[in-house]
Order: structure tokens, then C-alpha cells, then sequence
């Protein structure tokens, strides 16, 4: 499969009243059309982040380091650098909303309260679509059906207050892909739901990936989602992909550390009356990054003298898979 | 990893055990001081404060002296230097009377055969410090043998020196403010108090009333109050009054804000722990609510400060406030209406600085004490 | 939507009916009673030996022996049916007299004063904003600072210096000498929108200061919305999606405010007056309380404070109008 | 599994109405949303009860109408008392709840712990008996004390405890248990991580040594590999000071973890309540089998096919008719929408509210419980 977006050595810098802190460090992946990858991570290790700078969403005091590549595939077959468009360009404009497309976790949020859903999903649709103002009423109400929301041509018409959850949450998926994008990043769209609600939604998402051909990149903090939702895989521990791969593998076979302890901690509900397997320790604050590899603090396994003093660099074990771990990584570790 | 981050390690290591064990006022004390800005307005009040506290000590003369030989006077700069040679010590020329060759008026020029030097803790008019310790001494003056005055800032029409009054007039201002915003945070105390801890029709019924008294215009309001004052009434009584319409006028704001702050701290985690803990309500109030808005209402009452000022500054000036022979900005800036006025006597806008200054301060240190009253805010 | 105008036409009304008691009490205030002060302004210097008896007999003409709440409600009632507003005993003429056009002057000066605050406020508070940090952002907060501590009056006076300096002498007041007394015609109008704007300005300095920074902090707040990524997300052009998005709820609070713009400007208007020597109520309510004119003064207070209420009844429908929250969370 | 307990709280028709004011032209028109609508179960001592349920489900307002936090409308709530009359805190006055007050003073100071009894109401006399952990660990923790003081605040407020000495022995005895070290207790919440913050709760809520704790969504803030941790550590608690657990969350695995019994809530009504085992594997309510359902597994292989369900979650303002589930409930029939369901013991310990409860069997696989690690799956 052709890879539609390469991200490599990613980096992201903030400069903040306390030095610079950087929560994004080195990071590579990559999608593939008709495909989704699962970004999964716990709070604050910047899998939110990585893929807001692809859109140059980020905020004025952030800056990208000069090893980034971020080349993203269109539908003409056209390659983009994504990180040199210009600020204000018509075709970062295209590429933002009409090639990839977002949904994030507050669905209230990320509707202005003060416009119809209809009038939010038309100005996407005209923008990206170049349909009149009719065509594009007429569209939007055919993608409100399509997301499954009942009595769509009156529900075009109310604010987003005046919908549900669950609701909202269709709607923000039909207005992003009314744009018509080929990659949806989707940024934890189901936590902020109920479980049966999110189900729905899942559901939702995974069929019209299917129908659509989208490739989607899958934020998410929950391994079970990811283990439904995605084809593969990166884990993230403070800013670093710490293990990529196929999903189904990552999960039967997790290699680094962090994955295992991750995938150990998760309660279950087909084994009750198992004691729970925690990773110790605390995530370290971000502006206190440990030196080498970032979960040596935490990390049962760790070398002393080595995972504390120099970061491993990312190696491929098995074939479609990669893993930064020193365990992994024998010869590099003698070399360093 | 560097060599410098090594030897910076344990600093650090110690600068965040600090941290960790810093108490509220420590982490605003922490946040306060990185505000240049508010750290220099603070220290320019500090002195204001100093100074109309102790006016008698620092003003040379008294507020009402005149000076019959320096009528509208132009500010006498101390110098260093003048047409006979330089010295350490800093002096002013002599005047003379001469009359202007055009009008035929008598008026002062500076002398420059004569000078006279500056001292420090000079002989005086006797006056009581504070209004209670007898001392005839002042910050600086003249010798007192010369038969001359200094008049940093110049004369008004009748010889008096503004300087002094404007250090009296500091007194006035800056005390009529303190005093109001007390009157006012007290009563806004009790009645946003009472308006947040019972809710309910009373909160109903109080609302109602902050309302009506917060659309009247404020200054026509206080207008009709001073208005209603008694001719007869003494200086004092004058002053007094003044304060208590100030005050008693003020407090709707503050006591809105003292409203709803209790209102959202009363739904806070925390304090419905402590309720659950067990504890009275004077325990959580003394606790857990006052401590967490303490520092809102003090940014409130600090920035409330220059309304009263200003409210003060403005009554006197168009004659409805403090009454001559009292002097405050606003009275001293009474003589200063005119554009005759800044044509031909410039300094007696200088009690105008006075104004702009302190409520900059205020306004400098209340903004620098908002962004710091919320030591969490960037906890989470 | 209807709801919602009626429920605060009632509020208003009951605002303004607690008002006019508060504004009655204060005509109250003032040592001794109208007709003490009527004699005495009268037939002082008349040689006219006044007695308890004829004051008394004034007193009783002018119905002041009655209880204080039947003279509240004498008084409301006859502004309320029949625009009386009593006699202004410093002019021998009705209170409705004296302030005659007075009311359309003032009017003027207000709305020219808080067109020209939102015309400079809101573009420029939302420059600000969206460049937040710059030198430029670092200027007007400065500005800002000055707009708060520099008092109007004195700001009056340096403009009216300058004024002086450069358009000659003919710059305060409202009208020039040719029209101050004259009909009202064109060019009295013109003549008056010339003198309109040194007002305007003085009198819009502090709301402009204020304003730009709640317009600043709001729009920088709105800014930071997910709802304005999100778009932005969605390849809205820059310059729309700051007009559509954050601009629209950023002037929320600078129209809920409208009333206290209201209110900042007729508190500064007496002293303002003094100084530029304009004729309007603000000066008249001025001269009015150191006549002790109660009436005149409790007129005036009256119909400024009714100004200002129903301004916010203005604001809370503009609100309504532009948030669709409102209505139903009211 | 679960083990022979005596009653400790017992639930009767607990009801929480909210009185919902929408103001009309001239008039207030006063709705009542019926957050909790006819509750009634009981806990035993050192059990753990779960309580999961989607939002709008009234979870919180059941755990906040037991600790009196929030004052029932209607119903019971009893908390048995060894050797004593039992205490009805739903109804029990400040003054009947002052008379209990003096005795229970007595017995703290005899045993501390052997008192039997009691529970949270406003009145102080019972708060060391209960206690709550709330969801987020920032805003529970007041920023302007020191985590001493925080923990000790129970032992303060109540009044019980006069000498500093006795607090600190005890503040430093809870926390240790809680892995805070004395270095810890110096300092003030803004140094912690939303896990430490947790584990200071926990300090606070137990310092006292409670019968009976409510944890509100207590791990639902916390990153997963935090979250086992606190989950650990509040069943080590457990074992250790015999406390019982109302354990609030919508995260059904770890309530399968923490709880002996579960309850499921919807739309301010039980639907079922049994044995964890029995409510996991063998679930006699559409509404929890649906739930179970639509958990996601982190395991690739199982078969993650969610039961769809209708629609959204009623509001609770406008509570469906007959059984509340009805409107979603892929086998509602015409009974369920006229007809509420009762509440009735199917087997023992096992209730539900369904008219068709004995029609379904919704039989899940249980894997092999203890051997090997369960997370290499």
C-alpha cells in the first residue's frame, strides 16, 4: 500500500516563560491509504500535538525542527510538503479541511455555539465543494442523514446546544467529511461519550472509513478502542513513539516496556479478581524530561548506565515493526 | 546533558522543594515580583504614602502660609551651577522685586549675586508631626535666617507654596481613598455576605437594590449628596461627609464581586469535602473560603482605589466636595480651570501628576496583583 | 423571543420605579424645604421681611405640607401623566423649560460619544489581540493605563489648550456665537456637529481604554476556542474565520456593557461641561445642585438614570439577538 | 465469592428530585427532574458495591444522597449499628442526630474503630463514619493547605481530636499506607502529580477510619497506568481496615475489578443488581447486557460486536413511561412501554427490573481467572 502522509523526525519546541520545553521529540509514522492508525498515549505525551503540527495548527510559540519531513500524498497524486506550505496559502487552505480532515473530542467545543450546524457544514462544503448556497444546504442535509442523524433537514437548522452528545458528535463527523477529505485525523473523538454512545460512534467511523476509502489516524488513550478501531499502531511515552507496528501484533506481542506495562494495567472485564498489574512510578512532567530513554524511570527493565544516559534509537526487530528500546537493540547499545 | 545542567541540578532540585512547600502568599509574593511594572508602581505609592503621611515633616511650609513676596511665582529648581561658578552643595538664586517693564506690576526675577543653599532638617514653622509630636523641623528648606522662601513648584495667586500643598493635598486625596474603599469593602462585605451565603429571596432583594444603585450615574449621585452638605459645616465635618458618601456609595461592585466569588467557592470540591469532613460553618468559612478569595478581593479593593480618588479629585474641582481652606488634589486643581490658567501659571497643574500618578499606580499594582492572586491557575 | 423583550420591559420598569424613589430622596436631602429655600432666594436683598407665616403660606401653595409619600407620588405622577416635572424656582419657570432642547444636545453628545468608542474600540481591541505580544499590543496597553488614570476633565483642559493653539479660540462650548442663540436651521446643525467631536472625544477616552481591553482579553480568550482551530482546521480563510468566529462572541461583552458606557459618560458629563463650557444637561444638572434646584436637579438625575436602564434593556435584546444561548437559557 | 457479611447500609426507595425552575412570562414554572427515582439496595461490611451507569443516570446523586451531601427527597437510607438502634440518615433530624451524637462520642473514644454505626448526614457527629473520594484530584484538594492539613482536616473538623500529637500520629500512619513519606505531608497539592493528588483523598477520606467510603468516579481523571495502582491500592485498604466501598463509575472494567456486587442505573432507576460474577457472565437486563457489550477490548481477536442501541439517553426531565429503557430496548414490547417493571430477586442476590428478565440468556464466556498473565493476551 502507498503510504498518503510520512511523518518523520518530528520534533516540537515551545518556548514558554519557563526555558523552552519540548513535548514532541523525534517522531516518525506513517499512514496508508484506506488504512487508520492508532495514536495511542496517556495524558501529556503528545499525540495531539504531533499531528496538529501537520496542519500548522499549533500555537505562535511553537517552532518545528529542521530534521521534520512531513510529506502528505493528495488525491491528484500530487506530494506535499506539508511543513513548508505558507501560513495563509490557498493551498495549505485546500489541504486543511478538503485533504485532511479533523474531529476532536469535545464535539460542543469545536461547534461555535452562535451558528446553525447547517451554516458551519455550508461554509465547509462551499469552501471545499464549490456548491451555491442551495446545492450546499441540500448537501449538508444528505450528509446529516448519512452520519445517521434523524429528521436531518430540520436538524440543519438548530444550534449545536441543542443537541445531544452523541448528536453533536455526528454532526462534527458529517460537517469534516463534507469537505470531502482523504485523511480524517480523528483526536479522541469518542472520549467525552457514553460507552454505548461511543459504540455507536465507532461503528460510524469505521463504516464510512471503509466507504470512503479515507486513510484516519486515530487518537485515542484507550488500547480496547484502538484494538476495534485501528489497522496499526504507535504508542507514545512523553513525546516519543516508543513502539509501532501492526496493531494486532503490537497488542499480541508488545516488545517495549511501556507497551507491556500499558497492556498490563488495563482492567478487564473477562478476568475479574486478577490483581492489577501498574506501571510504578509517576509520568514525569513534561518540563521534566528524563535524560535518555524517557521511561527509565518507570521502567522495570531498565539498564543502569545505559537507558538513563543516551536514548535508543528506533529498531526493527521483526519485519513491519519498530521498537526504541535498548533491550531491543544490543549492538547499538555496545556501540554507544 | 550538559555539564552546566549537572551543576545546576541540586539548585534546581532545592528551588523546587521550595516550591513544593510554598504557601499562597509565598507563591503571589513569587509571581508579584516578577512584575516589574507593578514592583515600580508599588514603590512610587510606598513613597506617596510616605510622604502625605508624614506632610508635615516634608512639605516646608504649611498648606496656608503665604508668601507675600512670591505671588504666582514661577518653581525655583534647585541648581548646581549658575553664571558665578559650580558647587556641591545645591542652592537657589535670591529673588528681587522688579516691576514688569510692560504691565507696571510688580513682580519676582531671579536674582543671580545671590544664593541660597539647601538644607536638610531645617528650623521651621513649629508644627505637630502626625498631628502629635511637637517638632519645629523639616525635610529641607532654606536657612531659616534668610529672609527668603523655596518654592520647588512655584506659588498660587495667593503666595502660597505648592509644594506644600501639594504634599497636604496628598494627605487628603490619598486618605479620603483609604478611607472610603475601607467604608465600602465593609459593607460590601456584609451585604455580599449576606447575598451569597443565604441566596434566596435576600440575594433576590439585594441584587435588586446593588442594581438601582449601580445605574444612577456615580459622580451626578455623589453630586447630589455633597450638594446636600450644609453650608456651615466645618472642614472636618466636610471631609468626613465626603468619605461616608464616597463610601457609602462604592460598595456595589465590590460587593457583587464578594457575591459571586462566595457563590462559586461554595460549589468548589473542596469545600464540599470539608463539609463532608465534618466541619462547622465557621470552620469553612475561616478555612477553606476566606483564604481561597482574600487575595481576589484585595486586587478588587486595590483597583477600586483610583475611582475614589478620582471621584474625590472631580467633586472638589467643580466645588461640590472639600471646601477651601482644606486641600486636596481636587481643590488645588480648582485654580487650575482655566486655560488662562495653564498659560500663565503651569505649576499649579502639578498636583494633576499626582492625580495620573497614583492611579497609574493603582492601577499598575492591582493588574500585577490579578495576575499573581491565582497562584493555581497554571497548576493544571 | 417575545418572552423574553416582556419579561425585561417588567425588570426595567420596576428598575425605574425604584430609581425614581432613590433620585426623590435625594431631592429630599438638602437642609430645610423648597419653600425655606424659594423665600429666601425670593426676597433676599428685597427688603422683604419674610415671616414663618409667609413660608408657610408657600409651603402650603406648593402642597410641601403634605406627607412625603403623597409628594412622591404628586411628583411621579405628574412626570408620569402629564410630563410635569414641577418649578424650577432658580429660573421663576418650569422644570421642563429650562431643560428644553438641553435633552437633544445631550442625546447628541452621547451618541457621538459611544459611536466613536465602539469604532475605535472593537477594531482595535481585536488588532490587539490577534497580535498579542507585539509592540504595537505593548502600546495601546499603556494607552489603556492612561485612558484610566488620566481624569477627564484634565484631559478636557489639555485639549482644549491645544485646540486653542491650533483652531483658534472657537472650539468650546457647542455652537459658535452666530448660531448660539439662533433657530435651529442646517447650519446650526452643521455648526454643531463641528463642536461635537471635542466632546466626543473627551468624553469617549476612558470608555475607548476600558473597552479596547475587554475587547483584547475576550477576543484573545475566544481565540484560544477549540471551535476556532477547528475551523481553521477546516481551511476557513484567516481574515473570515476571525470576523465569523471569535469576533462575533467578542463583542458580546462590549454590548452587554452598553449601559455602563452610558453611565461612565454621563458621570463625567458635569465636569466635563465646566470645562469645555457646553450647554447641555450634565452642565445644568451642575449649576442646578449648587442652586439647591432639587427639582431641576432630580429632573435631570431622573432622566439620565432612565437613559441609562433603558440602554441596558437595549443591550440585553442586542445580546439576545446576537447569542442564540441566551434566550433559552433566560 | 462474596463472603458472609452483615449489613452495614441498607437503601430503601432512595428518591432525589431536583426542582428545575424555568422562568415563564409572570410566573416560575417548577419542573422535577427526577435524578434518582426509587433506589433501593444495601451494602454489607467491607464489600465493595458497584454502581455503573452512563451520564445523566443519577450515580452521583445516589452516593451524594447516602453521604447526605445532598438531602433525599424520598426514601431511606439505614446504617445498621452493632448492638444499637439502627440510624435513618434520610430522615433523621439535626436534633435526633445531636441526641446519637454524645453516645457516639463515647464509643469513638473507647475504640475508635468498633463503633458500629452511623453515617454521613450534615451533622458532624457522623462524618468520620463516612466519607468521600471525589473524581478530580485538583479540585478536591484545597491549594491553599498543606497536604497535612488536608488529611487531618477530618480529625479537626469532627472535634474529636484535641491533641496535635494524637493527628499526626494518625495523619502519618494514613499516609504511609497511602506511600506518602513525611516529606510529603510538608508540602502543598500544587506539587503533585493527578495520581499522588488521588492518593491524598484517599489519605483524607480514610484518616478517620470510616466504615463506609464513596468513590465517586475516584480513577475515571487518571491515566491508565495510574489508575491500577489506585485501584490496588484501595482493595489493600480494604483488606486492611474492613471498609466498605460504594464504587461510582462508568467504566464498567474497573468496576468489575473493584466490586463484589454492581448495580446497574439508568435514567435515575436500577435495572439490575447481583453478584459482580453473575451481573458480568450472566446479565439478566438488555440495558447491561448492551453496556457489557459495548466495551472495547484490547484484545484484536475477540469478537468486539456491540448490541446497537436506539438513540440516545432520554433526558431525565422527560423520563420515558413503563420501563424507562423501552425507547432503546431491542426488545420492548407493548407491556414495557405502559407498565413499570418491578424490582424483583430472580435468584438470590440477584435482582432486575425487567418484565422479561427470565426470557433472556445473555451468557458470556468467562476466560480462565488467575493463570498467567492476563494482559499478554
Amino acid at each position: 500500500m502507498p503510504k498518503m502522509l510520512t511523518v518523520e523526525n518530528l520534533s516540537i519546541s515551545f518556548r514558554t516563560s519557563e526555558g523552552v520545553i519540548t513535548p514532541v521529540h523525534d517522531v516518525t509514522f506513517g499512514v496508508e491509504a484506506g488504512r487508520t492508525l492508532g495514536l495511542v498515549g496517556e495524558s501529556g505525551s503528545g499525540k495531539s500535538i504531533s499531528t496538529k503540527a501537520l496542519m500548522q495548527l499549533l500555537p505562535g510559540n511553537a517552532s518545528l525542527s529542521g530534521e521534520t519531513r512531513m510529506t502528505y500524498t493528495d488525491k491528484a497524486g500530487k506530494e506535499i510538503a506539508l511543513g513548508r506550505l505558507k501560513t495563509g496559502s490557498k493551498e495549505l487552505r485546500r489541504i486543511r479541511g478538503g485533504e485532511i480532515g479533523m474531529i476532536f473530542q469535545e464535539p460542543m467545543a469545536s461547534f461555535s455555539p452562535v451558528y446553525t450546524i447547517g451554516n458551519q457544514m455550508m461554509e465547509a462544503i462551499m469552501l471545499h465543494r464549490g456548491l451555491k448556497k442551495r446545492a450546499a444546504r441540500e448537501y449538508a442535509i444528505e450528509m446529516l442523514n448519512k452520519v445517521g442523524i434523524s429528521n436531518a433537514s430540520a436538524r440543519v437548522d438548530q444550534y449545536p446546544h441543542e443537541l445531544s452528545g452523541g448528536m453533536r458528535q455526528r454532526a462534527m463527523i458529517a460537517l469534516t467529511l463534507s469537505a470531502g477529505p482523504a485523511l480524517l485525523i480523528a483526536d479522541e473523538p469518542t472520549t467525552a461519550l457514553d460507552v454505548t454512545i461511543q459504540a455507536q460512534v465507532l461503528d460510524l467511523m469505521r463504516d464510512l472509513q471503509r466507504d470512503l476509502g479515507m486513510g484516519m489516524i486515530f487518537i485515542t488513550h484507550d488500547l480496547g478502542v484502538i484494538a476495534q478501531i485501528a489497522d496499526d499502531v504507535a504508542v507514545m511515552y512523553l513525546g516519543t513513539i516508543v513502539e509501532r507496528g501492526p496493531a494486532r501484533d503490537v497488542i499480541r506481542n508488545p516488545q517495549h516496556p511501556y507497551t507491556q506495562g500499558l497492556l498490563d494495567a488495563i482492567p478487564s472485564v473477562e478476568h475479574l479478581h486478577d490483581r492489577l498489574k501498574p506501571v510504578p512510578g509517576d509520568i514525569p512532567s513534561p518540563t521534566a524530561r528524563p535524560t535518555g530513554c524517557p521511561f527509565h524511570t518507570r521502567c522495570a527493565q531498565a539498564i543502569a548506565g545505559t537507558c538513563d544516559v543516551t536514548a535508543p534509537t528506533e529498531v526493527s526487530t521483526i519485519p513491519g515493526r519498530a521498537v526504541r528500546c535498548w533491550l531491543h537493540s544490543d549492538k547499538d547499545r555496545n556501540a554507544a | 546533558m550538559t555539564d552546566a545542567t549537572h551543576q545546576t541540578d541540586t539548585t534546581a532540585e532545592e528551588a523546587r522543594l521550595k516550591y513544593y512547600s510554598a504557601s499562597q502568599w509565598t507563591l503571589i509574593w513569587w509571581r508579584f515580583r516578577r512584575h516589574r511594572a507593578a514592583m515600580m508602581a508599588a514603590s512610587v505609592l510606598g513613597l506617596m504614602f510616605l510622604a502625605g503621611i508624614f506632610a508635615e515633616f516634608v512639605a516646608p511650609y504649611g498648606p496656608v502660609t503665604r508668601d507675600t513676596n512670591y505671588i504666582e511665582g514661577a518653581p525655583q529648581v534647585p541648581r548646581f551651577c549658575d553664571a558665578g561658578g559650580c558647587s556641591v552643595f545645591p542652592f537657589v538664586n535670591g529673588t528681587k522685586t522688579e516691576r514688569d517693564p510692560v504691565t507696571l506690576r510688580a513682580i519676582s526675577v531671579p536674582d543671580p549675586e545671590v544664593r541660597h543653599y539647601l538644607h536638610v532638617f531645617v528650623k521651621g514653622e513649629p508644627v505637630k508631626l502626625l498631628g502629635l509630636i511637637p517638632t519645629d523641623r523639616h525635610l529641607v528648606g532654606l536657612n531659616p535666617d534668610v529672609d527668603q522662601k523655596i518654592h520647588f513648584w512655584g506659588t498660587d495667586d495667593l503666595g502660597r507654596d505648592v509644594f506644600s500643598r501639594t504634599i497636604y493635598a496628598t494627605r487628603t486625596s490619598l486618605s479620603i481613598g483609604v478611607i472610603g474603599v475601607m467604608i465600602s469593602f465593609v459593607l460590601a462585605l456584609i451585604i455580599g455576605g449576606i447575598a451569597g451565603y443565604f441566596a434566596g429571596v435576600i440575594d433576590n432583594i439585594i441584587q435588586r437594590v446593588t442594581e438601582v444603585i449601580r445605574v444612577v450615574p456615580i459622580i451626578p449621585l455623589y453630586m447630589g449628596l455633597a450638594a446636600a452638605m450644609p453650608k456651615e459645616w466645618s472642614t472636618t465635618q466636610v471631609y468626613f461627609a465626603m468619605t461616608l458618601i464616597l463610601g457609602l456609595f462604592g460598595w456595589p461592585t465590590l460587593a457583587r464581586r464578594i457575591r459571586s466569588q462566595l457563590l462559586s467557592i461554595r460549589n468548589e470540591d473542596y469545600v464540599i469535602a470539608a463539609r463532608l469532613a465534618g466541619a462547622r460553618p465557621g470552620r469553612i468559612i475561616a478555612q477553606h473560603m476566606l483564604p481561597s478569595f482574600t487575595s481576589f478581593i484585595i486586587v478588587d479593593l486595590v483597583i477600586s482605589f483610583p475611582y475614589m480618588i478620582l471621584s474625590e479629585t472631580a467633586l472638589s474641582f467643580v466645588g461640590l466636595g472639600l471646601r477651601p481652606p482644606s486641600v486636596s488634589w481636587g481643590v488645588l486643581l480648582q485654580q487650575a480651570q482655566s486655560v488662562r490658567a495653564i498659560e500663565q501659571t503651569p505649576w499649579l497643574f502639578i498636583p494633576a501628576i499626582f492625580v495620573v500618578v497614583a492611579v497609574l499606580a493603582f492601577t499598575v499594582i492591582g493588574d500585577g496583583l490579578r495576575d499573581a492572586a491565582d497562584p493555581y491557575s497554571e497548576a493544571h | 423571543m417575545l418572552r423574553f423583550t416582556l419579561e425585561r420591559l417588567v425588570g426595567m420598569v420596576i428598575t425605574m420605579l425604584l430609581v425614581s424613589v432613590m433620585v426623590f430622596l435625594i431631592m429630599e436631602l438638602p437642609p430645610g424645604d423648597y419653600a425655606d429655600r424659594y423665600a429666601f432666594r425670593k426676597y433676599s436683598g428685597t427688603g422683604v421681611n419674610v415671616t414663618e407665616a409667609d413660608i408657610e403660606a408657600i409651603r402650603r401653595d406648593l402642597g410641601l405640607d403634605k406627607p412625603m409619600l403623597l409628594r412622591y407620588f404628586d411628583w411621579i405622577g405628574g412626570i408620569v401623566l402629564r410630563g410635569d416635572f414641577g418649578q424650577a424656582f432658580a429660573f421663576e419657570t418650569s422644570v421642563a423649560k429650562v431643560i428644553g432642547d438641553k435633552v437633544w444636545l445631550t442625546a447628541g453628545i452621547l451618541f457621538s460619544t459611544l459611536l466613536l468608542t465602539y469604532i475605535v474600540s472593537i477594531p482595535i481591541g481585536i488588532f490587539a489581540a490577534v497580535r498579542r505580544g507585539s509592540a504595537v499590543d505593548y502600546g495601546l496597553t499603556v494607552f489603556s493605563y492612561l485612558g484610566l488614570a488620566l481624569p477627564n476633565f484634565l484631559l478636557a483642559l489639555v485639549m482644549l489648550y491645544f485646540a486653542n493653539r491650533w483652531f483658534g479660540a472657537d472650539i468650546g462650548g457647542l455652537f459658535s456665537d452666530q448660531y448660539r442663540d439662533a433657530s435651529w436651521s442646517v447650519g446650526k446643525v452643521w455648526d454643531l456637529i463641528k463642536h461635537l467631536w471635542l466632546p466626543a472625544v473627551v468624553l469617549a477616552w476612558s470608555a475607548v481604554a476600558i473597552q479596547i481591553q475587554t475587547v483584547r482579553a475576550t477576543m484573545s480568550d475566544e481565540l484560544n476556542k477549540l471551535s476556532v482551530t477547528a475551523a481553521r482546521a477546516r481551511g476557513v480563510p484567516e481574515l473570515r474565520l476571525l470576523i465569523k468566529y471569535p469576533t462575533r462572541l467578542a463583542i458580546n461583552p462590549v454590548v452587554s456593557t452598553i449601559g455602563f458606557d452610558v453611565n461612565r459618560i454621563f458621570s463625567e458629563l458635569p465636569i466635563v461641561a465646566v470645562v469645555l463650557g457646553l450647554t447641555e444637561l450634565g452642565e445644568l444638572l451642575l449649576r442646578a445642585y449648587l442652586d439647591l434646584d432639587m427639582n431641576v436637579a432630580g429632573a435631570i438625575l431622573l432622566m439620565l438614570t432612565f437613559t441609562i436602564v433603558f440602554m441596558n434593556f437595549v443591550s440585553d435584546l442586542l445580546l439576545a439577538w446576537l447569542d442564540p444561548r441566551i434566550k433559552l437559557g433566560a | 465469592m462474596t463472603p458472609k457479611h452483615d449489613t452495614l447500609i441498607e437503601v430503601k426507595d432512595l428518591s432525589v428530585h431536583f426542582p428545575i425552575k424555568t422562568r415563564k412570562l409572570f410566573r416560575t414554572e417548577v419542573q422535577m427532574l427526577r435524578a434518582v427515582d426509587g433506589v433501593s439496595f444495601d451494602i454489607k461490611r467491607g464489600e465493595t458495591v458497584g454502581l455503573v451507569g452512563e451520564s445523566g443516570s443519577g450515580k452521583t446523586t445516589v452516593g451524594r444522597a447516602i453521604l447526605r451531601a445532598i438531602d433525599p427527597t424520598d426514601g431511606e437510607v439505614i446504617f445498621h449499628r452493632k448492638n444499637k438502634a439502627d440510624i435513618d440518615l434520610a430522615h433523621a433530624s439535626e436534633t435526633e442526630l445531636r441526641k446519637v451524637r454524645s453516645k457516639m462520642n463515647m464509643a469513638f473514644r473507647e475504640g475508635g474503630i468498633n463503633v458500629h454505626n452511623l453515617a454521613g448526614d450534615l451533622l458532624r457527629a457522623f462524618r468520620p463514619e463516612m466519607s468521600l473520594v471525589f473524581q478530580d484530584p485538583y479540585s478536591s484538594l484545597n491549594p491553599r493547605m498543606t497536604v497535612r492539613d488536608i488529611i487531618a482536616e477530618p480529625l479537626v473538623a469532627s472535634g474529636k481530636f484535641k491533641d496535635r500529637a494524637k493527628i499526626d500520629a494518625r495523619v502519618r500512619e494514613i499516609a504511609a499506607r497511602c506511600k506518602l513519606n513525611l516529606e510529603h505531608l510538608r508540602r502543598f497539592p500544587h506539587a503533585f502529580s493527578g495520581g499522588q493528588r488521588q492518593r491524598i483523598c484517599i489519605a483524607r477520606a480514610l484518616v478517620s477510619k470510616p466504615k463506609f467510603v464513596v468513590c465517586d468516579e475516584s480513577v475515571s481523571a487518571l491515566d491508565v497506568s495510574i489508575q491500577a495502582e489506585i485501584v490496588n491500592l484501595l482493595k489493600d485498604l480494604q483488606d486492611e481496615m474492613g471498609v466498605s466501598f460504594l464504587f461510582i463509575a462508568h467504566d464498567l472494567s474497573v468496576v468489575a475489578q473493584m466490586s463484589h456486587r454492581v448495580a446497574v442505573l439508568y435514567v435515575g432507576k436500577f435495572v439490575e443488581y447481583a453478584p459482580t460474577e453473575k451481573l458480568f457472565f450472566a446479565p439478566k437486563h438488555p440495558y447491561t447486557h448492551a453496556l457489557l457489550s459495548a466495551i472495547p477490548t484490547a484484545d484484536p481477536d475477540a469478537d468486539y460486536d456491540p448490541i446497537r442501541l436506539k438513540g440516545e439517553i432520554p433526558n431525565p426531565l422527560a423520563a420515558p413511561s413503563g420501563c424507562r429503557f423501552h425507547t432503546r430496548c431491542p426488545f420492548a414490547k407493548d407491556r414495557c412501554k405502559t407498565e413499570v417493571p418491578a424490582w424483583r430477586e430472580l435468584d438470590t442476590d440477584h435482582f432486575v427490573a425487567c418484565h422479561f428478565a427470565e426470557d433472556f440468556n445473555f451468557e458470556r464466556h468467562q476466560k480462565a481467572s488467575g493463570s498467567g498473565p492476563k494482559g499478554a493476551v
